[in-house]
């Protein structure tokens, strides 16, 4: 199951639900597939100290995110018997209600797609670099933290 | 000279994502340069990337070496 | 965030994937979300005994099943700060490739949206009355039965 | 009479979906006259709902009681 190919996983700005859908649907030919995890981030209006979060504008060490999440790609196809992976992350602005986040693995059956699909979304949280700077509704900002 | 790229919360003490700077013999020394000119980056957490690969100890650099400093992540 | 309406969660023949895109996209209102979790079941062209499975005919005891998903839904909100959670399960015929089931949770945060949409998918799977029939190409069939 | 639903290879069994049978007082008596009409019954995994609750003990029937007889799950 191993590629050599780096693929790309930034898309700029949102993702779009009509573009989930079509990628749900491009598996359909894949019919050792029994079940599909996907996750998906949506940008939150938090609010903090009174101030309402309106969008969130990513950036990222790109050239290196992408080898990073070539690693993981390859770890988590050694550890899971999973059929296939997408990956997707916004960069630049993306508003609250907004998605900036894909994660899709599919499997033969479901409990390696299901942990193989939240596996990587703790890696790529934890691993790639990639920056959230939350702006708010009265044009100031803070850089966002992960927990 | 050398560049030095920036990212997220450290673009906001240099001004700027990337600045050229006199090349150093390794990591250590270059960080030191960086804090005089930058003095807020002493009390600032990031880790240092050379040619894409995070480093953990002092590193020999050259003129063809990409330096990237990082600020914790918060990408998804 | 109890609700006593018993919602169908029964849909005639596959899901489609464009419905799935929708219902994402129906969430952009909601921006307390972070995070969404779904998976699919999708019809898998096994082999058994050298027969191919072409389709999987599904029937169900209506009633009871949508009795029994409402208590689970139930639960799940209570045992999870989520925000919403959507459930849809094929009857009829759906052919391999075709997605038989929907399940899609939502929350501020990802571990609960994610740790809600497996306990949901697997509590399914035991409890709610439903039968899959293993339709092979040679017109001959098999019951299912779920490991 | 009384109606007796079935589902997936139970139907195998009996050829129907449901079955009219003579009222039986209780879920035992039930399942003893269905085995007698079918004894394939005596081997099938199934469990039993009255009035759509699975029953796990003997249980009195009416003339009003929904009764339905259903091998393993196998949805999802």
């Amino acid at each position: 199951m191993a590629e050599k190919k780096v693929r790309n996983i930034f898309v700029k700005g949102p993702i779009d639900p009509s573009f989930i859908g079509e990628s749900i649907g491009q598996h359909q030919t894949k019919t050792a597939i029994g079940g599909h995890s996907i996750f998906l981030g949506q940008v939150r209006a938090d609010e903090i100290d009174g101030r309402k979060v309106s969008a969130i504008e990513y950036t990222a060490y790109e050239e290196m995110a992408l080898e990073k999440m070539h690693v993981i790609r390859q770890d988590i196809f050694d550890n899971y018997p999973i059929t296939c992976m997408h990956v997707y992350h916004s960069l630049g602005v993306v508003e609250t209600g907004q998605i900036c986040l894909f994660v899709f693995t599919s499997a033969p059956h479901r409990k390696a797609a299901i942990d193989s699909c939240e596996e990587t979304v703790e890696r790529l949280k934890a691993e790639l670099p990639i920056w959230g700077k939350e702006l708010f509704e009265d044009a100031s900002y803070q850089w966002k933290e992960n927990k | 000279m050398i560049k030095v790229l920036f990212f997220g919360q450290l673009t906001d003490i240099t001004g700027a994502t990337s600045v050229e700077i006199p090349l150093a013999a390794d990591t250590d020394e270059l960080l030191k340069n960086l804090s005089e000119k930058y003095p807020a980056l002493n009390s600032a957490k990031f880790v240092v990337a050379v040619n894409k690969k995070q480093i953990n100890a002092n590193t020999a650099l050259d003129l063809q070496s990409t330096i990237v400093l990082m600020p914790p992540f918060s990408g998804g």
